[in-house]
């Protein structure tokens, strides 16, 4: 299976669905963190230009807030694909993105167990 | 053209809506695309108007195949018929094909009054998938006397 | 016993040189009460016509089979000179020979075989045929235009100028619609109300035109050429008859604090009011929800300074019922509702303002006398904030959404991207210190003058158009907005400090349209506009025989369309009232009594609305009588497609003219 | 049973109802027959309830409701469906009939039992567990599960859909979808394989009608194959047409109207499964237009009286699944 087909399949998003409006990336609190912005995204995975994605830190950089998904007028639910193409690139073997001995140096005593526990779910395999 | 005795000739019942397809199959004619003899057309005013009865009656009394063609959807001159043709026939050739008959037997089709070249080519396809069949024997023996 | 003739057509060489059709005719000589049969070069020939005519006098002949052309070439000319020899035209059956025979194929031999195949079948089924004899039925002058806005009002002075009595039946208490409240007009900039107010004053004065105001429609039964509906007449608690439209009880009302709908609630008006000056019929009306009269009993003050004597408290609605030939749906139009479109702080700022409050804030009759003032100092309009100098127009606010849940429509509401160029330019015109930005996701310009227009509001007026949309305002501390939005075409995203947020919401077909559509068997497609008979040929009927469509009702347009497609609506009204008799198309449905189960199964299929049901007694075998539910159509109505007879489980609806006998008898010739 | 009878006896004497339609034995004490009982006495003479009680007394009421004065019914599950549809169809005048709703744990079927090869059957006991069976070859026991026809075996839902009084607690909708696990098992089958097991079986038909005249969507006054304008009426010794086309056409026109209430299967003495047709249809209109239940109220349009815009093609019959 190609990237293109493996994202549609994870995410379950027909991005045919975009009408280029661009309501996800003005809703975006992360657009000026990202390289690539939500509707970016969408645009290159319909056309199937995924690697550029695969290796961006804006990946890590979807709070997965929702926002996106909640306002696009055409359902077509953004977040999903940053999310489907997060989850290609950490099944890939070895690339987590965060690895368990960069771990403590995260650790400060206000950190939430919680916190890093979804971090591991979201960033790794 | 030497006609061949034992070639097989399919016989093609069409049912056809008066107001695009009939038109279609002039268009056809008028614009001289050729389809074979074998297709014999019933007209009727709208694809909704077709019975099933009508086509069982077709294959009963040895039609190899029978099309329906109406007006594409959307476009129907009563504006709704051939959304019921739609389901209708829907059902019905997954019936038929539920007893064993051959589908490819069945065919909706829409056809425009402006499509007279699809009409042509629908039929030259339709006569020539039901040559390869032969005989429409199943029906007629659905309940066979043995 | 059937005395049938066959006419087999050469065409010249048309039919002739691939049909043997001498052969054809020996052959159709041979079947079963052919009594005739012969070969004629030309028959659609005055000799071709002549020799059908001769024969059917001379050998009595009670049924004609052309072999010839498409019926849909030559069917009516065979029909009527067989009428003119005396056989009922409906006992004519063609034989396509032509276009779907000798056209079609090169064979001689296999082209004749299909050629008598098709004469054959054509036989069988004129055994089947019945005389059919069309039905008549009369025609009620008058037409009824539901709906009084541009629309409906076009239509009917289009009607009444071609001789008709119209009424008009419009829920306000004035007609005009929502163009009365629109300030200028695309792509000419002309004012609103100088259009359109003397046409609604030419309605009032045409003695054709009868204007129900403040009325709605009750009910509606009958069918084209013969409707009878009941139109309800709202109390005003004013007598019409009598109001001057002098204003005196408006001027003295004590209810001062009633939201103006006609100033989309920007400010207030009196519990008895006049909704503009120019209102057609100008006759005060008392909101009885406001009211202190009528809530408590206390005060009566209208009543008093009224000179003509015209205050009715105790006014109760009215019932009249009214015979009508034809009826237009014209019922307009309203944005949506955006409750739910919780990022653009609609309901948090007052100063976020739909396009249609705009017009109002822009009006020399608004609530600001026609100076743009943010809404949140519509009562200090000389504080220097009061001017907004950022304006953000964003488009397609609830259109072409799949968003369903939010009340937002997939369709594009077509007028947005005309009138906020408008707008934007308007402003820049008269505010040329005001920075104006328009957010959009495509500029959709067609239309006479129409991209020009949009041109110049960015070239000559320096609009800033932005590709890209706002995904959220938010209130400031300081009053202004923040508008986050993208710029696709940069790839940023934005954030603009505005005084002022437009939003161009979508419009939807009023809510009474849907109940309407019910009392009218009219269809509605899922949008709840009303469905025309045929989307390209037919785009001012509905399916519905004699209902007619004018206006957004049927879809989304700017005035110039919704006055093209009023005057279309009158014409096809017209065209109906002018004939003295509406003679239908004999090949309809009908049901066997006998038959019939009553279960409306053909009833829900029918697109026109024709068949009813009626409890009919029935003497059963056994001597006693039963009563049961039939189905029966309406001739005047029925439009022949079939749908119902196939529907029919016990076989009871069958078409004339294409009956399940004559069908089968095809099959049964075709396929022997 | 008894709690029916004192309640049907009630009804009669406060004038409630002047009838009550029920079942009673026919000839052998197995073989069920729905009655109509006019008084207590009629009642306590003959009025049963119990396992063998499968007739659904649904259709019955075409023609009673619209005599004089009202009438009292039991409806099982199933019958309830047929009923709301019957309403749909404004085939029975509801203000005439009192619906009370009887519980139903499956029927026996005696043609199962007869499959088992158990002959001579004189009659049949059930305690709703086990059934016993006498025969003139001594008495035979086997758990009810095993009694079950198809119908009852894979049964679509122990709720009552209408009524105005209930016996006993209502029971759930099944929604397993194992009733089409015999029309699977046929899809699955290559045509020619389905071919012929439907010649084989349709070929036993012997045109009683009994099908027909059980069948609660074949309520029509007059039947389109006596309908003599309907192109196909009965000319059996003309032509073998009706007699071919007999189960396709009957199947068509009750299509998206049979409740699935398996009356057909019940009555056809040549054992023909012809229950399966007609779920046949069910199964696709539920995968073609989404699930639809007929007779689950009286209000809805029935499946083949509707439409969407995006409804799918009659394509879809070649690019499925299956084998070629």
């Amino acid at each position: 299976m190609d990237k293109r087909e493996e994202v549609l399949l994870i995410s379950g998003v027909d991005v045919l669905k975009c009408m280029r409006c661009g309501k996800c990336s003005a809703t975006c609190p992360s657009y000026d963190e990202m390289e690539y912005h939500p509707h970016q995204f969408v645009y290159m995975v319909e056309t199937g230009n995924i690697e550029p994605l695969l290796s961006s830190e804006s990946l890590y950089k979807c709070l997965s807030c929702f926002a996106c998904v909640e306002r696009c007028p055409r359902g077509v639910e953004p977040a999903k694909v940053v999310e489907a193409v997060r989850l290609s690139a950490i099944r890939q073997k070895g690339a987590n993105h965060l690895k368990a001995e960069n771990v403590p140096e995260l650790i400060d005593d206000d950190t939430p167990q919680q916190l890093l526990m979804s971090a591991f779910r979201k960033y790794s395999k | 053209m030497q006609v061949n005795d034992t070639q097989f000739k399919p016989l093609i019942v069409a049912f056809c809506c008066n107001w695009c397809s009939y038109a279609g199959a002039d268009l056809a004619g008028t614009n001289r695309l050729n389809y074979p003899a074998d297709v014999k057309i019933i007209r009727v005013p709208c694809s909704c108007r077709v019975n099933p009865m009508f086509i069982l009656r077709a294959f009963q009394r040895g039609a190899d195949g029978v099309i329906l063609c109406g007006c594409h959807p959307g476009d129907c001159h009563y504006t709704s018929g051939n959304y019921f043709t739609r389901r209708r026939m829907t059902l019905l050739f997954s019936m038929l094909d539920f007893m064993g008959i051959e589908k490819e037997r069945t065919r909706v089709e829409w056809v425009s009054a402006a499509e007279g070249a699809k009409f042509a080519k629908t039929m030259n396809e339709f006569v020539e998938a039901v040559t390869k069949l032969g005989e429409n024997k199943r029906l007629e023996d659905l309940r066979c006397k043995k | 016993m059937h005395r049938i003739g066959v006419f087999v057509c050469h065409c010249g060489t048309n039919i002739a040189a691939t049909v043997d059709v001498k052969a054809v005719a020996e052959e159709m000589g041979r079947q079963p009460n052919v009594v005739f049969a012969a070969d004629y070069p030309y028959m659609c020939s005055e000799a071709g016509q002549n020799l059908v005519q001769d024969t059917i006098r001379e050998q009595r002949l009670t049924g004609v089979v052309v072999c010839s052309c498409s019926p849909r070439m030559h069917e009516a000319t065979f029909r009527k000179a067989a009428a003119k020899a005396g056989l009922n035209p409906y006992m004519v059956e063609i034989a396509n020979i032509r276009e779907q025979c000798s056209w079609i194929h090169k064979d001689k031999v296999s082209g004749t075989e299909k050629a008598m195949i098709l004469a054959r079948a054509a036989v069988a089924k004129v055994q089947l045929n019945a005389p059919l004899t069309p039905g008549t039925s009369p025609v009620t002058k008058r037409a009824l235009v539901i709906g009084g806005g541009i629309a409906g009002i076009q239509t009917a002075l289009d009607i009444a100028d071609a001789g008709f009595d119209v009424d008009i039946v419009e829920k306000q208490p004035t007609i005009g619609g929502k163009m009365t409240q629109i300030d200028k007009t695309f792509p000419t900039l002309d004012c609103a109300s100088c259009i359109l107010t003397p046409k609604m004053v030419d309605c009032a004065q045409n003695e054709k035109i009868h204007i129900y105001a403040f009325s709605e429609v009750e009910s509606v039964s009958g069918f084209v050429g013969n409707f009878s509906v009941k139109i309800r007449k709202k109390a005003r608690f004013v007598d019409a008859s009598k109001c001057t439209g002098c204003g005196e009880c408006v001027e003295k009302c004590p209810m001062k604090k009633v939201p103006n709908e006609f100033n989309m609630g920007l400010d207030n008006r009196k519990a008895i009011y006049i909704p503009f000056a120019q209102a057609v019929p100008k006759v005060a009306t008392i909101d009885p929800n406001y009211c202190l009269m009528l809530k408590n009993g206390k005060c009566g003050m209208c009543s008093k300074v009224c000179g003509a004597n015209a205050i009715d408290y105790k006014q109760q609605d009215e019932i009249i019922e009214e015979k009508y030939g034809a009826i237009v749906a014209a019922t307009g139009y309203n944005p949506i509702n955006i409750d739910k479109f919780d990022e653009f702080a609609y309901h948090q700022s007052p100063d976020v303002i739909t396009s249609l409050e705009l017009e109002r804030l822009m009006n020399a009759a608004g609530p600001s006398n026609g100076t743009l003032v943010r809404p949140s100092y519509l009562n200090k309009q000389d504080d220097h904030n009061a001017h907004p100098k950022k304006i953000v127009f964003v488009q397609c606010v609830g259109s072409r959404s799949t968003c369903s849940e939010k009340g937002a429509k997939e369709y594009c509401s077509k007028i947005c991207c005309m009138y906020t160029a408008k707008h934007a330019m308007l402003i820049r015109d008269k505010y040329p210190d005001t920075e104006v930005y328009v957010f959009y996701i495509d500029v959709r310009t067609p239309g006479k003058l129409f991209d020009e227009f949009y041109r110049r509001a960015v070239e000559q007026y320096g609009v800033h158009y932005i590709k890209g949309m706002v995904g959220k305002v938010a209130p400031k501390a300081d009053g202004t907005l923040d508008v986050q939005a993208s710029d696709l075409i940069s790839n940023e995203q934005l954030h603009i400090n505005a005084d002022l947020v437009v939003l161009a919401t979508s419009i939807e077909p009023d809510k009474t349209a849907r109940s309407l559509a019910t009392m009218l068997t009219a269809s509605m497609d899922t949008n709840d506009f009303f469905t025309e008979a045929h989307p390209k040929l037919r785009p001012v009927e509905s399916p519905t025989a004699g209902v007619f469509l004018s206006g957004v009702c049927q879809g989304p347009k700017d005035i110039p369309e919704t006055v093209t497609q009023a005057g279309a609506a009158a014409a096809k009204v017209i065209g109906l009232l002018a004939k003295d008799k509406l003679v239908g198309n004999p090949c309809i449905a009908h049901s066997d009594e006998l038959m019939c189960n009553g279960c409306s199964s053909c009833e829900k299929v029918c697109p026109y609305g024709a068949i009813s049901y009626e409890d009919k007694e029935f003497r059963q075998p056994d001597r006693t009588v039963a009563i049961r539910r039939v189905a029966s159509v309406n001739p005047a109505v029925c439009q022949g497609c079939g749908a119902c007879t196939v529907a029919c489980p016990s076989g009871a609806m069958d078409l004339y003219g294409f009956s399940n006998n004559q069908i089968m008898a095809e099959v049964d010739a075709i396929c022997r | 049973m008894q709690e029916m009878i004192d309640r049907a006896k009630e009804l009669l004497a406060d004038g409630t109802v002047d009838r009550v339609v029920g079942w009673r034995s026919g000839e052998f004490s197995y073989d069920i027959t729905p009655g109509v009982f006019r008084s207590a006495e009629e009642l306590d003479e003959s009025f049963i309830y119990n396992d063998l009680c499968a007739p659904n007394l649904s259709k019955y009421l075409i023609k009673e409701s619209r005599k004089e004065g009202k009438l009292l019914v039991f409806l099982k599950p199933c019958d309830t469906y047929s009923f709301n549809q019957l309403l749909k169809e404004h085939r029975i005048l509801r203000e005439n009939v009192y619906v009370i709703a009887v519980p139903c744990t499956g029927k026996i079927d005696v043609d199962t039992i007869k499959d088992k090869g158990i002959k001579g059957i004189t009659s049949i006991e059930s305690d709703g567990e086990t059934v016993t069976i006498h025969t003139l070859y001594g008495d035979k026991t086997m758990p009810k599960a095993e009694t079950l026809g198809d119908k009852c075996r894979t049964c679509k839902s122990k709720k009552h859909v209408v009524y105005d009084e209930i016996i006993g607690e209502d029971g759930e909708v099944n929604n397993d979808g194992a009733r089409f696990e015999l029309v699977e098992k046929l899809e699955n089958m290559t045509p020619d394989e389905r071919f012929e097991f439907w010649r084989n079986e349709l070929s036993k038909c012997i045109r009683c009608n009994a099908c027909r005249n059980v069948c609660p969507a074949c309520s029509c006054e007059n039947c389109v194959f006596d309908n003599p304008n309907s192109g196909i009426q009965q000319r059996a010794a003309v032509n073998s047409f009706e007699e071919n086309m007999f189960h396709l056409i009957r199947s068509f026109h009750v299509a998206g109207r049979c409740t699935d209430c398996g009356e057909c299967t019940r009555v056809c003495p040549q054992n023909i499964p012809l229950h399966l047709i007609n779920r046949k249809y069910i199964k696709d209109i539920n995968e073609f237009y989404g699930d639809y239940q007929a007779g689950e109220d009286a209000m809805s349009r029935a499946p083949l009286n509707a439409y969407t815009f995006d409804d799918c093609e009659p394509g879809i019959v070649y690019s499925r699944g299956g084998k070629a």
